[in-house]
């Protein structure tokens, strides 16, 4: 994480950058909000204004093809797209990340960060009220956090939080005779309640993405009353109510009057589940049975493209596929081989047939040239003869046979390994693929010796790097450990001069081009297709829905 | 005698219902012990951290031996001992309004995160009019044409009719479907391409069920229809068929009076395995539709390792299977005067 | 008549040929690998020269992927049926021909599985033992070895009660010998078709299950696999989700037309 | 007086694999209204294309090539279809051959019958009822109002048979075809059908076409008899007239193979040997459908060695079940079963030692089932060769063509299968599989019942043939009272699972004897001119679930004594001339006859 901004308090610094010319104006925008300011200044310091809305249509019931799952417990919703999107319609975050990545508050008025980046004052929005009139006040949020924070409840956003709001207890023994232990709070007043509108947060080390935390898919603010369960009637804040549930087939909520926000100007959402088959999806979306997906899969595009009254968004994300090996396993312990695995690639080609054109090449970094800290790295290119050639000095000149693991979802996956494994069979690698289903794989995703994993959008680089390639961290999957690697990332965290520390990654991402541990061939482009009456829609890259945003065109 | 034979043949296939869902419920959970699907790792998502996995594996008992597991869902399923895991210290939310204890409970969903009687019944529902609406086509459409068939074996009409009953039975489901919504869905637009049954969009109920009902009937007349046409011709080989023309009878009386209903004993209880062929018959239709239904639900259960909801979908299946049983038999104990005695 | 319905079966049978010259000769066939992925063909992937009928989501030869499909088709399904007769016949055999306890075990133990709606039954197995060839064999015996039984079992039952039967015991022969040198050869009538019928079933079963996602692990050529991946391809290159499809059809109606002819022959 | 009926040229063809096979040739027929004409012939001679050919009913395949069929001024093959609707069930009946499945299962009887008034008559429905259930009485069908609502599966054989019989004459039709009319029925049950039929076309003056492959039964109920061999009469005369001066070889074969009372063949000249079976007390019984069927109690049995012992009784009365324990195939209850020596009773083949399998063999009823349709017809007699027989010098081909050649048959046919064989030579197979152990004992269950008459004279006299040449000892077992008296030593009388009579053949014949020997006698078709024995038997078998208690020919026994017999089992008492009679009428007053 950005542990610290060179001594400077931040937004100077962030200005003086901007000002050198050293970050770019969205890249200001980002950080600017970030550490405090709000989105109308920041906007008027980059010299932008916020655009104004057009008039939109009011009424409407607009239909959305998803799945619909389980979405009783909002603390502890595993899928982001599927079971947050119907809950956000009705309860809501403290802040928003938008589809540029730019974090604004939401049921925050705004927040301040001291400048050690350790001390988090939020300002709740005035005025916001739960749809049975009471006031949204501090004492709220509190219970949601302090809930969200405790292991019994086991929410995500745990994970998140772990690094500097908690700390970890002995708890007596395992039954395996180990010490056990337990993650609590780190400080009695780490969540402190300043007055009825007021909250602060106290951590133990620096942290510069506690907005963006706080719109993690489970951090939604329920209310205390309904004890942590969602369902039809349930309160919120947000700009609908939950008429109807029925896990499987059809999740519907309906406006509310008097939000406190913009809109909505829809009059009612209905989510409805069109299973796992991906040809549902497209039958019925030409059959104008739903206005839009919220998830896509590529091999939807050509059909969907195909038809004329729908609308094709895109994003750009971080969002890829890493075939990993495990570092101490036999033959990927050499780092010819490993070479040699990724010689033997043409990313764009895989990239193609897997995305269907719907996405960018890889350059084995893991970095994306979307995230902001990206550094500039030589493009990467098949080279058969030489991968021959490194395969032969490592001991295979007749290359070798393996297994390669991967999760049965998302689809896309097993398309890129059928390409890959194709593309290596050039150099002798005779690669099967074993399909495990999704809860299999997830089990042994850190411990199967060649794996397929996907990685899902950040807004940063160091976080990927940090989270997979530092050694001994839990999501370490492939037992990488470079001292010299884990120094540099370091470095990179603490660095918010963007030229110097795109230098630093530039490195970082060398070194794993050089020695790393996987092939990463891909960068995803979410995208989805939407009826031409949809209006307000914008394609978030975690596939979010906000209701109150959109509107349908009569007819 | 017949009244108390068609007694004893009820309770010996009552009997047999029980032994039935015993040994295939245990069999059942045996099969899921080489599940490779970790519930807790589903439940919890891909990126929570082990022991969170290993705390809910504790909590859901699902790392007990498999006999007391299974012991344990049918104490529960008998209404003998409460849900565990409806125990609120677990914090897993997991509450039925029935109560923890009753008959019937089949126990929690651990896929749809919800009681497994709340979930499976407006599917079962779902598929129930699915099948009674194909059945509906079944019933008339194959013995219509086996009828016609079997009426003079080997003439045109018969090989007309005995190629396209192999032809349409040779089509499976899944291609059925796809062939249909490629004509009716994309490239005429008559019909919509999937059957959620929500009306919103302007497709009324009824044009949703036509494909899947077509789907299951075509695939499934084809077979019936040859067996109608078997039974037809079986008959009309009777000696007692010969008695009734030599009577004097015209064709025509001899095939209404004397040939259908003896020739529909073989083809009643044939139609009434169809109930049980339907219920699996479902699983594929209703992945292609989308429709939200038993056969789907099913399906997904099973991929994703819900022993609760797999138990109970198996269990009701078998019981259709041998209800239906039953009914055919007592059908056959009406239609056939020799089953009476 | 007989000549009509002969010449029925010998449709049916010319499907079946076809379809096992095309997999006995795949490897010497100027075919592409059925792996092999054409980048040129990607955005064009209807029939073209290179790729008479077209290729796959994936770019891969779909006539290439058939002929070697049919090779796994034809190997499994006849492999899970005769290892499904073995199952079955031995089951028949022995409740037939015994009777009393062995049967009544046999039978109950039989009607549980036979209760299992088909379906449901793969894919419960499938979906908990993991799809692969071996256990596909393992499905096919598990659903069918049953049906088999039962038939067996009752035309043994009415074998066994005959005068022949009698003779053999009356000259000391085993009941093994009983029931393989006696019975076995007179149930081959009759079975005929139904084995003409189950590989006929079973080629839907495992297009069923590569449909629903249970079929061979990628990337082997499988069927039903082909038809679901192309699935979503539907509306724009409707061939390549529809030759797949027809395959199996025509596969299957030739098993069909051919149990229909053995069934109507004298 | 015009003919009724007159076949011209007669040409009928059935279409077949290669090409069509001539069913009749060119048949002529003359009938004269009331006349009754009967028709002999074996098994696929064309009687029944005749009959079928009659009401132009040729199954699939069939197909009247020439010739002219006249009744009453019209010719039927000319007739259109309503014209022959008229014909068929109101001018011309057919009574079928096996009621059971020519019968609707699923119609009661009074529907099937009533349909014929309401087709022909047009009667209303009352009308109809009425006279289908006066067509019962006539055929003096028990309880006719209650058979009306049954179905056909819960009336016995001879009663369906009388239910058909009255379904044809319900339309009081001009001609009355009769398809084996007798085929499958019991003997005492058979008698009682033809005398009903005698009865029925003297009453109605309704001519009749009867046809059989029993000389006997034809000669009972017509005046003029046609001999059919291949589709063309060969001898055609008034019966009286067949009988004494038969004119065709074929005809004079018939009349040889046709059993008779009291002509009995020379006896076994050996001495009587030691006795070898001797079988006391012997039981057995079965669970058929929830009840328990007594097939055997307190059997007795005693065979010396070389002797032909005839078990003779009808369907049901337990003679096969015997025959089963014997063999070994099924184990008795209580009782003692001493074979050389030893008791077999309770010991099925597992448990006897192989000389005691090879001891005892056995030839079936049905010569379709007692070959394995998959094997060569040789393949059962090296397997029972080396399973059975004793070793020997000679290969065993050799021993194959001599056991081929002791039935009569080439040494070639070992390599035949069972369908290319006709019934007498599958028998003579079996028979030839039965001594390939040589065996002490041979069991011939029914062996010859199913064969036409002239190949079951040759099977009796192979059959005899082994018994005087080899000293096997024969356990003949048969419903035909006549074939056994004929060939058999002793004969032992069954009736319901008991011993009636037992003794030496010749004595059967004279007085005093057990009632049912007496009636089962009377039933035997006697030669054209013969006085007719009037004892007919009320009634069908008891279920064999519920027996009387007494004696179980009680009620059915025309000499029945009341109470006693229904409540008490009969004595057994012991003739002068070493025969045993189980009755409770004193042995003086059965003398009486």
């Amino acid at each position: 994480m950005l542990a610290e901004f060179g001594g400077e308090p931040p937004l100077a610094s962030l200005r003086r950058q901007l000002a050198e010319g050293r970050i770019g104006r969205r890249e200001f925008l980002r950080y600017a909000v970030l550490v405090g300011l709000a989105v109308p200044e920041a906007l008027a310091e980059i010299g932008a204004a916020g655009t104004a809305r057009a008039a939109l249509p009011q009424g409407g019931t607009l239909r959305l093809g998803t799945r619909v799952k389980d979405i009783k417990n909002p603390h502890t919703y595993s899928w982001g797209a599927y079971d947050s999107n119907v809950c956000r319609q009705v309860c809501e975050y403290l802040t928003l990340t938008d589809h540029d990545n730019v974090t604004h508050p939401w049921l925050l008025e705004r927040w301040q960060v001291s400048d050690d980046l350790q001390t988090w004052t939020l300002a709740l929005r005035p005025g916001v009220k739960w749809h049975n009139g009471e006031d949204f006040t501090a004492d709220q949020v509190i219970w949601n956090l302090r809930r969200l924070t405790d292991p019994a409840v086991g929410s995500s956003f745990l994970g998140l939080v772990k690094g500097y709001l908690m700390r970890e207890v002995p708890d007596g023994t395992g039954a395996d005779g180990k010490p056990r232990t337990r993650l609590v709070l780190w400080d009695a007043q780490a969540i402190e309640r300043v007055d009825a509108h007021t909250v602060r947060l106290h951590c133990h080390s620096p942290q510069v993405a506690v907005p963006e935390h706080l719109f993690h898919y489970p951090a939604l603010m329920l209310y205390p009353g309904d004890n942590g369960v969602f369902g039809p009637g349930a309160q919120g804040t947000g700009a609908f109510t939950l008429t109807d549930f029925e896990a499987g087939k059809l999740a519907r909520v309906r406006a509310v009057k008097n939000y406190w926000g913009e809109g909505p100007q829809l009059e009612a959402i209905e989510f409805i589940d069109l299973g796992d088959d991906v040809s549902a999806g497209i039958s019925a979306l030409a059959s104008r049975q739903v206005h839009g997906l919220v998830d896509t899969d590529p091999m939807q595009y050509p059909a969907l493209h195909q038809i004329p009254f729908l609308q094709f968004y895109q994003v750009s994300t971080a969002e890829t596929a890493v075939l990993r090996v495990k570092l101490d396993a036999k033959p990927f312990d050499d780092a010819r081989v490993r070479q040699a695995m990724r010689l033997g690639l043409d990313n764009t080609e895989i990239m193609q047939v897997a995305l269907r054109g719907l996405g960018t090449a890889g350059q084995n970094v893991h970095v994306a040239p979307v995230q902001p800290d990206y550094g500039r790295v030589p493009a990467v290119r098949r080279d058969v003869a030489q991968a021959k050639q490194l395969l032969a000095d490592a001991g295979y000149p007749t290359g070798f046979e393996t297994t390669l693991y991967l999760p049965a979802s998302p689809g896309w996956l097993a398309a890129a390994c059928q390409a890959a494994v194709e593309q290596w069979q050039e150099i002798g690698l005779r690669v099967k693929l074993s399909v495990m289903p999704g809860a299999a794989y997830w089990d042994v995703w850190t411990k199967v010796p060649f794996g397929c994993t996907l990685w899902y959008h950040r807004p940063l680089g160091v976080m990927v790097l940090g989270l997979a390639y530092r050694a001994g961290v839990p999501w370490n999957e492939t037992g990488y450990a470079n001292p010299a690697f884990d120094r540099l990332l370091a470095e990179a965290e603490g660095t918010l001069d963007a030229a110097r520390r795109s230098a630093v990654m530039a490195e970082l991402e060398a070194m794993l081009q050089a020695d790393g541990p996987m092939v990463q061939p891909l960068w995803r482009t979410l995208f989805t297709f939407m009826d031409h009456a949809v209006q307000g829609f914008t394609m978030h890259p975690s596939q979010y829905v906000f209701g109150n945003q959109l509107a349908l065109l009569a007819g | 005698m017949p009244a108390g034979s068609l007694l004893a043949l009820l309770a010996r296939r009552v009997a047999s219902l029980g032994l039935t869902l015993l040994a295939a419920s245990f069999l059942v959970f045996m099969l899921t012990q080489f599940s490779p699907a970790n519930v807790a790792r589903e439940t919890l998502g891909a990126y929570a951290l082990p022991e969170q996995v290993r705390a809910l594996t504790r909590s859901l008992r699902l790392d007990d031996p498999i006999l007391l597991r299974y012991a344990r869902w049918g104490g529960v399923l008998l209404g003998l001992k409460a849900d565990p895991l409806q125990d609120p210290r677990l914090g897993l939310h997991f509450t039925d309004p029935r109560g923890a204890r009753y008959f019937g409970n089949f126990g929690y969903s651990t896929l749809f995160r919800a009681p497994v009687a709340d979930v499976l019944w407006s599917r079962l529902a779902n598929t129930a009019l699915l099948g009674a609406l194909a059945l509906a086509v079944i019933v008339p459409l194959s013995l219509a044409l086996g009828i016609l068939a079997g009426l003079r074996p080997g003439g045109l009409l018969d090989r007309l009719i005995s190629v396209s009953a192999i032809a349409m039975t040779s089509v499976p489901e899944f291609a059925l479907g796809v062939i249909l919504v490629a004509i009716f869905s994309v490239a005429l637009r008559w019909l919509p391409g999937t059957s959620p049954l929500t009306t919103g969009a302007g497709w009324p109920l009824a044009s949703q069920l036509v494909l899947p009902v077509a789907v299951l009937a075509i695939y499934d007349s084809g077979y019936v229809a040859r067996m109608v046409r078997v039974a037809m011709i079986e008959v009309l080989g009777q000696p007692y068929i010969r008695t009734a023309t030599l009577k004097g009878l015209s064709r025509r009386q001899v095939i209404l009076r004397h040939a259908l209903r003896n020739a529909m004993i073989m083809p009643f209880t044939v139609l009434m395995l169809q109930i049980n062929w339907l219920i699996g018959g479902v699983v594929v239709t209703e992945l292609v539709f989308a429709y939200p239904g038993f056969g789907r639900m099913l399906l997904q259960a099973s991929l994703f390792g819900d022993v609760a909801l797999i138990e109970a979908a198996t269990l009701i299946a078998l019981s259709i299977a041998i209800l239906t049983q039953l009914l055919s038999d007592i059908g056959y104990w009406l239609l056939d005067p020799k089953a009476r005695g | 008549m007989r000549v009509g319905r002969s010449g029925v079966a010998f449709v049916g049978l010319a499907l079946i040929l076809l379809w096992v010259v095309l997999a006995l000769a795949a490897p010497w066939l100027p075919l592409p690998s059925p792996t092999a992925q054409d980048y040129a063909a990607f955005a064009h992937p209807g029939p073209s020269a290179q790729h008479w009928l077209g290729v796959d989501p994936l770019g891969r030869d779909t006539l290439a992927r058939l002929v070697w499909g049919a090779r796994v088709v034809l190997l499994l399904a006849p492999l899970s049926v005769l290892a499904a007769y073995a199952v079955g016949c031995t089951l028949g055999l022995l409740a037939g021909y015994y009777g009393g306890w062995t049967d009544a075990l046999i039978s109950r133990a039989s009607d549980v599985i036979l209760s299992f709606p088909v379906v449901v039954l793969y894919v419960i197995l499938i979906a908990n033992i993991g799809p692969s060839a071996f256990n596909i064999v393992i499905a096919v015996v598990l659903a069918a070895a049953p049906g088999v039984g039962r038939i067996v079992r009752g035309l043994a039952r009415r074998l066994a009660a005959q005068d022949f039967i009698a003779a053999a015991r009356l000259r000391r022969e085993s009941g093994l010998y009983i029931m393989v040198v006696e019975i076995l050869p007179n149930c081959r009538g009759p079975l005929l078709t139904d084995v003409c019928i189950r590989l006929g079933y079973t080629t839907i079963m495992i297009g069923t299950l590569g449909f629903l996602g249970l079929g061979l692990p990628p990337p082997s050529p499988d069927w039903g696999g082909m038809v679901q991946q192309a699935g979503p391809m539907l509306t724009v290159y409707p061939a390549m989700a529809l030759i797949p499809a027809g395959a199996i059809i025509s596969l299957v109606l030739g098993f069909n037309l051919l149990a229909d002819g053995l069934s109507e022959a004298p | 007086m015009t003919a009724l009926l007159a076949i011209r040229d007669l040409r009928v063809e059935y279409a077949s694999a290669r090409r069509p096979v001539l069913a009749l040739p060119g048949f002529s027929l003359d009938l004269a209204p009331g006349e009754s004409f009967g028709l002999v012939g074996e098994s696929g001679c064309g009687k029944s294309t005749l009959l079928l050919a009659i009401l132009r009913h040729l199954g699939p395949g069939g197909r009247i090539t020439g010739g002219a069929i006249v009744f009453e001024g019209q010719d039927l093959l000319t007739a259109d279809a309503a014209a022959l609707r008229r014909v068929r069930g109101g001018r011309i009946a057919l009574v079928p051959q096996e009621p059971a499945s020519a019968l609707n299962p699923s119609m009661t009887i009074g529907r099937q019958l009533m349909e014929v008034p309401m087709q022909h008559q047009r009667v209303g429905r009352a009308e109809a009822r009425e006279r289908a259930e006066q067509a019962l009485a006539d055929v003096r069908l028990p309880d006719p109002r209650g058979a009306m609502a049954r179905f056909a599966h819960q009336l016995s054989g001879g009663q369906q048979q009388r239910v058909a019989i009255a379904m044809a004459l319900l339309a009081r039709p001009a001609l009355l075809l009769l398809d084996e009319p007798t085929s499958g029925l019991d003997v005492t049950v058979a008698a009682a059908v033809l005398d009903l039929l005698t009865a029925l076309s003297e009453t109605y003056r309704t001519a009749m076409i009867a046809i059989s492959h029993d000389l006997a039964v034809v000669a009972r109920l017509c005046a003029r008899i046609g001999v059919m061999q291949a589709g063309e009469m060969v001898e055609e005369a008034l019966a009286a007239t067949l009988f004494a001066a038969p004119r065709h070889v074929y005809t004079q074969a018939l009349l040889a193979a046709m059993p008779r009372l009291g002509g009995a063949a020379p006896r076994t000249e050996a001495p009587p040997g030691e006795t070898l079976l001797d079988v006391a007390g012997l039981s057995k019984s079965y669970t058929v459908g929830g009840g328990r069927v007594r097939a055997l109690e307190d059997f007795a049995l005693r065979a010396r060695r070389g002797a032909m012992v005839a078990i003779v009784g009808e369907s049901g009365c337990g003679k096969s079940s015997f025959a089963r324990v014997l063999a070994g195939l099924q184990a008795a209850d209580t009782g003692a079963m001493r074979f050389a020596g030893r008791d077999l009773a309770g010991r099925t083949l597992a448990a006897r030692s192989p000389r005691e399998v090879a001891a005892i063999q056995m030839v079936f009823q049905n010569p379709e089932t007692t070959l394995n349709p998959a094997h060569t017809v040789g393949q059962p007699i090296l397997r029972a060769l080396r399973k059975l027989a004793a070793p020997a010098p000679l290969p065993l081909a050799a021993r194959l063509a001599a056991l081929l050649e002791m039935v009569r048959l080439p040494a070639a046919i070992g390599r035949a299968l069972p369908r290319q064989l006709s019934g007498g030579q599958k028998q003579r197979i079996a028979i030839a599989r039965a001594c390939a152990g040589a065996p002490d004992l041979l069991i011939a269950d029914e062996a010859v019942s199913a064969l036409d008459a002239s190949v079951q004279a040759t099977v009796v006299d192979l059959l005899r043939h082994i018994q005087r040449a080899r000293g096997t000892t024969i356990l003949f077992i048969s419903h035909d009272l006549a074939l056994v008296q004929a060939i058999a030593d002793e004969v032992v009388v069954m009736y319901g699972g008991r011993v009636m009579q037992s003794g030496p053949a010749a004595r059967l014949l004279a007085p005093p004897q057990h009632p049912y020997t007496a009636a089962l006698l009377a039933a035997v078709p006697p030669p054209p001119g013969a006085p007719r024995a009037a004892i007919r038997l009320r009634g069908e078998p008891s279920d064999p679930r519920h027996p009387p208690a007494g004696c179980r020919f009680a009620p059915r026994c025309p000499r029945h004594l009341g109470k006693l017999c229904d409540d008490t089992p009969p004595p057994v008492q012991v003739t002068a001339d070493g025969g045993r009679i189980a009755c409770h009428i004193p042995l003086p007053e059965l003398a009486l006859g």
